[in-house]
């Protein structure tokens, strides 16, 4: 039952086995991977930068939420900061329940909200050698 | 005035230079201490765009400041 | 893009690695795993019986369905036969996906539709000695 | 009067005895069949709660058999 962020590469197999439990008959696990492209654009590479304090704080709530809304047994959620290159790791969200519904919801949950409210950016470098910041174009920089 | 300790991430942290300060100021408020420091660095993320903390949790905008306070200004999140 | 029976354990990192793909953002698995209760009783066991040839065609059918249903770049779907314990994966799938939406909407088709048109049938072992082939039970035989 | 074999899954499997079967069968399809077989053996599911395949594949109860055919009646499934 935690949410924390990772400077180092995330182990999957590692954190499913956090989830064991005789009690559960579903697991739904999300991975969020590295693409090689966004929005049309070739991707190279991304960073991802954190607001560690208040970040591990909102994700908490996320799960609390989730725990209330979902009759799921163990959840675990990460997420990594840092550099990656396409194909790896960002974040990693593990659910387990009795039955698969309120697995697959809460999982959709998680990622939903997590996206939108925990306080991590991300930096995507580019083939051209430009980057941006995703979500933080302003009218005036780019025109459309 | 007061004296408050700002920290910056992402793309603010690129256009201000720095990760973080400590400043003097007399803005009464989160929004008016973000409108003091766009106009003197350029920042282009409206506060529209910007959600605030304040001691390491989400705070209103216009929650009175008080010294030593430790403000955040969130651009737009991209997790995951 | 398969869906295979498998005698022997599964092997979820490698069939997660088996998705793997730079265009993909989102990956969603799914496990069945056996869980300790059905139904309010104590299982100690479970045996996993495939009409095999038949359920490879439907099988995938069901996975040419999603493909064609929802904008996913790789799927994954291995069904466990044979004697199981508590805990043990019984189905691993996988999908991956451009975007996750499409991931998880692809995940959850393929493990409602293999539960209820796939060939496998599972017999429940419980603490109590007796059996039961989950699904199979007539009027006459427990009386409601 | 035709030859056909017949496979048995779980409790039709279990409720018969053994796995599979070659009979000779005056049945015109499938669903005379296991009426004879249900009769015959005692099995408990009623038809309504099976599905036939005929050679390795989906088939309505009343497609014609012939000889040779490979016939499974299909229990409730319940995988995953």
């Amino acid at each position: 039952m935690s949410f924390r962020l990772s400077a180092q590469p995330l182990d999957p197999a590692a954190l499913k086995a956090s989830l064991a439990d005789a009690h559960a008959g579903a697991c739904v696990t999300f991975e969020g991977w590295v693409r090689n492209h966004n929005d049309g654009r070739p991707v190279l590479a991304l960073d991802y930068e954190a607001y560690g304090a208040l970040a591990e704080k909102e994700g908490a709530r996320i799960i609390a939420e989730a725990l209330e809304k979902f009759s799921v047994t163990r959840v675990v959620c990460v997420h990594r900061t840092g550099a990656l290159k396409i194909g790896d790791l960002a974040v990693w969200i593990g659910v387990a329940a009795a039955h698969r519904g309120a697995a697959f919801d809460a999982c959709r949950y998680l990622i939903d909200e997590v996206k939108v409210r925990v306080p991590v950016w991300k930096k995507e470098r580019y083939a051209d050698g430009s980057t941006e910041w995703v979500n933080c174009a302003t009218r005036g920089e780019h025109p459309s | 005035m007061k004296t408050v300790r700002v920290q910056y991430f992402a793309l603010l942290r690129e256009q201000r230079g720095l990760s973080q300060e400590t400043l003097s100021t007399a803005a009464p408020d989160a929004a008016a201490l973000y409108a003091e420091l766009r106009a003197r660095h350029g920042f282009t993320l409206p506060p529209e765009r910007l959600r605030a903390a304040v001691n390491g949790e989400f705070a209103a905008w216009p929650a009175p400041l008080k010294d030593g306070d430790e403000i955040v200004f969130i651009p737009p999140v991209a997790g995951g």
